[in-house]
């Protein structure tokens, strides 16, 4: 109920920007416009579904932006210059991916490193590793893969359209890393929300010693958490390389797991742990990239970019803790039987 | 829990009368005015009305005790007279000025001090460091500058702790780092603390519930010299025996109201027990349900890893309730956490109906039927922010209440129901967060996860610490019943009351490991504490 | 250390980059090229880790084995300068390339100078737009030497300044819509994406959605920025409804040269920082004039690729590719 | 004690680094080499200093990169630019970082938001506000404001030599900002380990309520923390200006709050809170910093300086929680029955 609240708070909020947009510029609800929203909104969405699962648990995970320029860069380098097939690749960089995320749990449980640290080293590791093994250069596909490429390039339902598609499906289909999000968001909805696996990592991320002696694998749900994680960053690293065509091993992806986090922050989902909202971190994540879109099309200097996104974020979750306590202060009151009320009054 | 609330207020109002005129009388024979007054506190947390209008005085020497069943508003009380929080209404006045205290450091000016109910030290600070948290000692003279640079001055405050300590019966270093104690010293520290004070009024919430016998006595022993240096004590306790032996005046609370007062000479348990739960129970019944011979859990050569001792071999029989009793940190709790797969103990079998079980994880002992109902509830009993349906069933959604990997939402909510009317939960719905529940229904939600999984032996780690009479007798009665559907009980009290009217045998540890064995023939607290007390360590 | 048996009497010249990357292959085949034609032996070394103290210790070798000169791209100009300068004042003629270090007695710098470049660019918007127009910078950051030094050339250019070839030092600040000659053409805006090559190419959909109806012209300055570009212009579908200049050589570049919709590139060209290194030093060696100007500023220009010489000097770096790659081999290199 | 042992891991490993590559390249040991080392050190270390004092309370401070590109701009900013006073602008620099540390408290105090989004906003606000009031354009302070300078350029003794310093004091002068380190590290120290404050910021990064409980004003403590961070982080933003004569806003700092908390990290204190140590943070800086200086000359490829540092920590780190592990073992043994004892061995 609490969530509801909140996801129709964060929904107002996405609404107003929209709008105030829009009018600003009414060219912002274009199609071509909505189509760059939903596909970066999709990119990113899909990186903050993984941090949100290891946020749950109470931790955190700064090597995302690393994994995604890590899996990128060596995608491509397999494929186009090593002529590695593309199931072989792919396979091998989710074998990769889940690999790093289980060395992050298990260093986080086994070995009992904080989260932040564990995480933190991997940010500079990884990165390091993309840079040395391609020699610091620029991987690219360049102009084949067409199949691959149509897991960002094509759009739903055009792409797939019988014969040549009517004006209104070319302009609204939706970007496929889009669908791909929704895809994601809905298993992981379940996952979250309906499974065994959900309740105890909630339960976990509430209280560990208490769902241990619940008898819940807490160290296995934690490092599954972390494996979904680094997973998706390595799928969002894949995508990001295909719709570039490019990757700078020692650009690309930089501060993304800020943003992934970032997306979670503002979909209400608490650093705390114990709390986890797929939709929020949709809406979460639309708002930032809406934002970025607003910003160039509203004509405020790219400088102020970042500036504005750390306002409204800072001011979205202030608002949310203050709600929280005047909530709280409501509850007290209604608590209070009448008549101590009406001393109060009285008094 | 409103309904409740009615049926309370229905029955209390000729009890007011007596109070009221017991109140008076009280107050006519103290000669010096009150030291603390409090007149028509209430205060409001959400979700629950604490207090309702409830007047409190205090008398110069004066020991009150304060009673009531969980969740009646002891603590809150007191924590709003210790500054700790703020009354929603109400007035307090301190030697007969009227104050508004709202902060700690201001009741401390005012020389109220108050030993919490939960342990709250600091564990990297050192014993003295934690005694002066808050009004260091300084350092006289720093060329000038001690205004603006305000440095500790250890030698002091070490010394001044260290006669504080004799004083509780603690023989440690005053820097001896606070996570190096047990629990029992840790309190013990926690009333070092609260003497340092020198304050006129020291407020004592729940102080025995982590103390042994002896312990105990001492803290007795500082409470008559508080007294006789015309300190004034509050003293709680769900102990009422202990109370009977140090109050000079009882108040008793119920659901956030005064429901009367005693003065010493009326303090009886009965009386106290009355007033607390408006109306009268039976006394303890010494268990008497019939012991198959059938051995449910037998542990052998098992060695504690967190306390080694000499190796523990024990049964406990189908419908057995086995005591462990002994002194705080004696590693009875380590023994059962180490039994229920917490941790790895250095050696040692495990055989439950007589098959042996490997226990390498609370999820291996929880398939074995061999559960724990460990002794901190917010600790390691409940995800306290999840609400009681989850709570209840969180042990369920692996093996019972799911099919391939997803909740079975319907039976989740049916079990917990069933759980609760069993166990007479009081809550306002299964979806309210177990944060809000009182000590007792808290307990009764921690039982309710484990009947649910139906066990064959049941570890119970301090099951009534911190619960009241009520609620106790409830936890008896259940116990009693699941002893007659053959549950092993392998139950660890610190309370000796508890102890000698429960349990069909006592086994004693001492040190991480058994002592002795006593049969219903050889109780006595005398035998209890020898065997307690009773080192193995050769050198 | 690939060596090459002495032919009779031919001093020695030494050559190096500034890490093992495929750059060097082309300059390589310049090296190599010199080296024939000014009647030298070449040492060419690229430190396998990119690292001052590689660079250093290969020096000291070379100066052990009395070279007749060295050529280096300095890695780390700051520490390597004391060290460079100890060397020069032992007599070994000693150059710098590519990467130059300012503050050094070197002889002299061989390379481009981004201002020059710049101004170079600033001719081909020209070109592209005779007749005035609006355009867009892309950067990664607009705090960057060889950013401001690109972008004040394009300006200056267009605002038809005196053809300088050194920065003059004064950045045109960043402002939209910066009216150049007179209004004649409109720098709209210049574009920063902090060195992410993602949020350049999201900067520029935003651009383009923007500024659709007049935009005229994009041009990237750092080597990811025209590729980002491209590809937000492709998958837009406008990837013919405006001019897209760039910088650098990046193969989607040449791509867009030889498919047209890119209009020209200012690359770079490491083979002749490889030829005019050794030439140099070769004729010191010689004791010819090595005709090193006053500024001690020996310039490559940067070639500029456009539709006309595409298949020529794409032909040309995949020739100088290929013969940096044998060179390399003879010496027994091994190839990044 | 335990703090002794941990120095004294840390010393040792330190000493290593320092050997092995002083016996790979003895110019490692040369006066230009250590002096630099000493240097970076110094700059960083202050960086370091002031992070541990968040940690310490628990919490983290991911604004210090972004504050020391804000201060470093606006100083060269105000005096080279706009010709203000050096007093008066390092008097509005001080305000002006203690300022940040005063909301970044509030904020977590009071709102109630957690340190990691209140400045991980200020990553995002700080160094948006920089490159706009500059326009992105670099700052430096030309030839002048030697005075200033010399809080970097100076070296101790040889600038205060009377006449011409002999050589060796020359060779093995003292660069002046690990002066300034020392300096702040003593103060500190003080006021960690023997003042009132330091008592109260170690009370309750352990136990809040603990600390509450006993009438600490625990908001106050934790709001003098984020000011002593951000403060500290502005001192640095200062010195690393002057010390490369020029700032590009969008640029300088990046970062830095990682390498802070690395520092304090790699030093022994918890993230987990209540733990302080300040010699430990100097020593840790100093490996970080002598590891990247290492790197170099030990020849390993640069692409690989990040993923060494990442390793180092986190091996580090890894250690450390084991020796911890180890060392409870060692205890419970000692307090063993013999027979246990003895049990266990057959067992
Ligand atoms: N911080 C809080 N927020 C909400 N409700 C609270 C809070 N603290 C106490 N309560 C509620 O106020 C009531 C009185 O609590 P209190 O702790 O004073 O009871 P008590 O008499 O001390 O019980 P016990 O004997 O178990 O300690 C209970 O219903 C409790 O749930
Ligand atoms: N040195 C210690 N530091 C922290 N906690 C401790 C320490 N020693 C014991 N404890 C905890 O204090 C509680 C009581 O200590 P212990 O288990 O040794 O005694 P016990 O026999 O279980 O007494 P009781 O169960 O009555 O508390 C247990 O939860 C134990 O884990
Ligand atoms: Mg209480
Ligand atoms: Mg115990």
């Amino acid at each position: 109920m609490g969530n509801m609240k909140r996801i129709a708070g964060i929904s107002i909020l996405l609404l107003v920007i929209v709008t105030i947009t829009a009018i600003i510029d009414i060219r912002f609800l274009s199609p071509f416009n909505v189509r760059n929203v939903l596909r970066w909104t999709g990119l990113f969405g899909i990186l903050s579904l993984g941090a949100a699962f290891v946020i749950v648990t109470g931790g955190i995970d700064l090597s995302i932006g690393s994994v995604v320029a890590m899996i990128g860069t060596f995608s491509a380098y397999l494929m186009a210059r090593q002529g590695v097939s593309v199931a072989l690749t792919l396979f091998l960089m989710l074998l990769l991916s889940l690999a790093l995320g289980l060395a992050h749990g298990l260093l986080i449980t086994k070995v009992r490193v904080q989260p932040f640290v564990v995480t933190l080293c991997g940010l500079f590791i990884y990165r390091g590793m993309a840079r040395f093994v391609v020699g610091d250069m620029t991987q690219g596909y360049g102009t084949g893969f067409l199949g691959l490429k149509n897991l960002v390039k094509s759009r739903f339902p055009q792409t797939f359209w019988p014969g040549t598609p009517p004006e209104f499906i070319v302009n609204w289909s939706i970007p496929m890393p889009f669908m791909i999000l929704l895809i994601l968001a809905i298993i992981l909805a379940i996952v979250l929300n309906k499974s065994v696996y959900g309740r105890h990592l909630l339960a976990l991320g509430a209280n560990e010693r208490a769902a241990r002696y619940s008898g819940i694998h807490t160290h296995r749900v934690i490092i599954i958490a972390y494996m979904i994680s680094a997973s998706f960053a390595g799928l969002g690293g894949l995508l990001f390389s295909l719709d570039l065509n490019t990757v700078q091993p020692s650009a690309s992806g930089q501060m993304y797991e800020l943003y992934a986090i970032a997306g979670c922050v503002v979909g209400g989902i608490s650093l705390r742990g114990g709390e986890g909202n797929i939709t929020g971190v949709i809406i979460g994540t639309a708002i930032v990239r809406v934002l970025y879109n607003s910003i160039n099309i509203a004509g405020i200097a790219t400088q102020l970019e970042f500036a504005v996104l750390g306002m409204v974020i800072l001011i979205g979750v202030s608002v949310d803790e203050i709600v929280k306590m005047i909530a709280e202060k409501r509850r007290i009151m209604e608590s209070a039987d009448p008549e101590a009320l009406q001393r109060k009054a009285t008094a | 829990m409103s309904d409740q609330r009615i049926a309370t207020d229905g029955s209390t109002p000729q009890t007011k009368d007596e109070e009221s005129a017991a109140g008076e009388r009280v107050q006519t024979d103290v000669s010096n005015g009150f030291v603390i007054e409090a007149r028509g506190i209430s205060k409001v947390f959400p979700g629950v009305q604490a207090l309702r209008d409830v007047d409190l005085t205090l008398s110069r020497g004066e020991v009150l005790a304060v009673v009531g069943e969980n969740g009646a508003g002891k603590s809150t009380l007191m924590k709003i007279l210790a500054g700790v929080e703020m009354e929603s209404e109400g007035v307090i006045k301190v030697d007969g000025q009227q104050v508004r205290i709202g902060s700690v450091d201001k009741a401390l000016d005012l020389g109220i001090a108050l030993v919490h109910q939960e342990l709250n030290l600091c564990p990297n600070l050192s014993i003295a460091d934690n005694v002066f948290l808050g009004r260091e000692k300084l350092v006289k003279s720093v060329g000038g500058l001690e205004k603006v640079v305000r440095l500790v001055d250890k030698e002091t405050s070490e010394a001044e702790t260290a006669d504080l300590l004799k004083k509780v019966g603690l023989e440690t270093r005053p820097d001896t780092l606070v996570r190096d104690l047990t629990i029992g010293s840790q309190q013990l520290v926690e009333i070092a603390k609260a003497l340092s004070i020198n304050a006129k009024v020291v407020i004592f919430d729940e102080p025995t519930s982590s103390l042994s016998g002896p312990e105990t006595e001492r803290l007795f022993a500082v409470i008559k010299d508080l007294k006789d240096h015309g300190v004034s004590v509050v003293y709680i306790s769900h102990r009422l025996g202990e109370v009977k032996h140090v109050a000079d005046r009882v108040l008793v609370l119920r659901d956030g109201e005064v429901t009367g007062q005693l003065s010493a000479e009326e303090i009886t348990k009965e009386a106290m027990i009355h007033l607390m739960v408006g109306r009268d129970i039976e006394k303890f019944y010494s268990i008497k349900h019939k012991i198959s011979d059938k051995v449910r859990l037998e542990v052998r050569d098992f060695i504690v890893p967190k306390q080694p001792g000499k190796p523990i071999n024990l049964k406990v029989h189908a419908g057995e309730i086995l005591v462990l009793a002994g002194l705080v940190g004696a590693g009875r709790t380590e023994f059962a956490q180490a039994l229920y797969g917490i941790d790895q103990p250095w050696a040692g079998r495990i055989f439950i109906d007589g098959r042996e079980v490997k226990v390498n994880d609370p999820i291996d002992a929880i398939r074995a039927g061999m559960l724990l109902v460990p002794e901190d509830r917010k600790l390691h009993g409940l995800v306290t922010e999840m609400d009681v349906v989850n709570n209840i069933t969180l042990a369920g959604f692996k093996d019972r209440l799911s099919k391939y990997g997803i909740v079975d939402a319907r039976q989740a909510r049916e079990v917990a129901s069933r759980m609760i009317k069993e166990l007479d939960v009081r809550l306002h719905s299964m979806d309210q967060i177990v944060q809000t529940l009182s000590g007792g229904n808290q307990q009764k939600v921690v039982l309710g996860k484990w009947l649910s999984m139906d066990p064959k032996v049941l570890l119970l780690d301090e099951p009534t610490r911190g619960i009241d009479v009520v609620a106790k007798e409830e936890v008896y009665k259940l116990m009693e019943r699941l002893a007659e559907e053959k549950v092993a009980m392998l139950v660890i009290s610190s309370e000796m009351q508890e102890v000698l009217s429960i349990a069909d045998r006592i086994v004693v540890m001492c040190e991480g490991t058994v002592t002795g064995e006593l049969l219903p023939d050889q109780y006595s607290e005398e035998n209890v504490i020898k065997l307690a007390t009773e080192t193995t360590r050769h050198g | 250390r690939g060596q090459r048996a002495a032919v009779e009497e031919r001093p020695t010249v030494a050559f190096m980059s500034n890490g093992p990357y495929e750059f060097w292959v082309y300059a390589a085949a310049g090296v190599e090229q010199a080296g024939e034609e000014f009647g030298v032996n070449v040492e060419f070394f690229m430190p396998p880790g990119g690292l001052p103290e590689e660079q250093r210790r290969f020096i000291e070798a070379m100066v052990a084995r009395e070279v007749a000169g060295i050529a280096i791209s300095v890695t780390d100009p700051e520490n390597l300068t004391p060290f460079l300068n100890e060397i020069i004042e032992m007599g070994v003629p000693l150059l710098t390339h590519d990467s130059d270090a300012p503050g050094s007695n070197r002889l002299a710098f061989v390379g481009m100078s981004n201002y020059a470049a710049g101004r170079t660019a600033g001719r081909t918007i020209r070109e592209a737009l005779p007749d005035g127009g609006n355009f867009i910078i892309s950067v990664g950051r607009l705090d960057a030497q060889n950013a401001i030094e690109r972008r004040q050339g394009i300006i200056d250019e267009l605002n038809g300044e005196p053809d300088a070839f050194f920065y003059p030092g004064t950045m045109t600040p960043d402002r939209p819509d910066i009216p150049i000659a007179g209004g004649k053409w409109t720098l709209i805006d210049t574009i920063v994406d902090a060195g992410d090559p993602i949020r350049a190419k999201s900067n520029a959909e935003d651009a383009i959605l923007r500024h659709s109806e007049r935009l005229d012209l994009m041009i990237g300055l750092w080597s990811y920025s025209t590729p980002a570009i491209i590809s937000a212009a492709q998958d837009a579908g406008v990837i013919d409804d405006f001019i897209i200049v760039a910088f650098d050589q990046e193969e989607e570049v040449l791509q867009g040269i030889k498919d047209g919709y890119v209009f020209a590139s200012m690359a770079q060209d490491p083979f002749m920082y490889g030829y005019r290194s050794v030439e140099v030093l070769a004729k010191i060696a010689h004791g010819q004039d090595p005709g090193i100007p006053d500024n001690k500023f020996i310039d490559v220009p940067a070639p500029r690729i456009t539709r006309e010489n595409i298949d020529e000097v794409w032909g040309m770096f995949r020739q100088q590719l290929s013969d940096g790659r044998q060179f390399l081999d003879d010496m027994g290199i091994d190839q990044p």
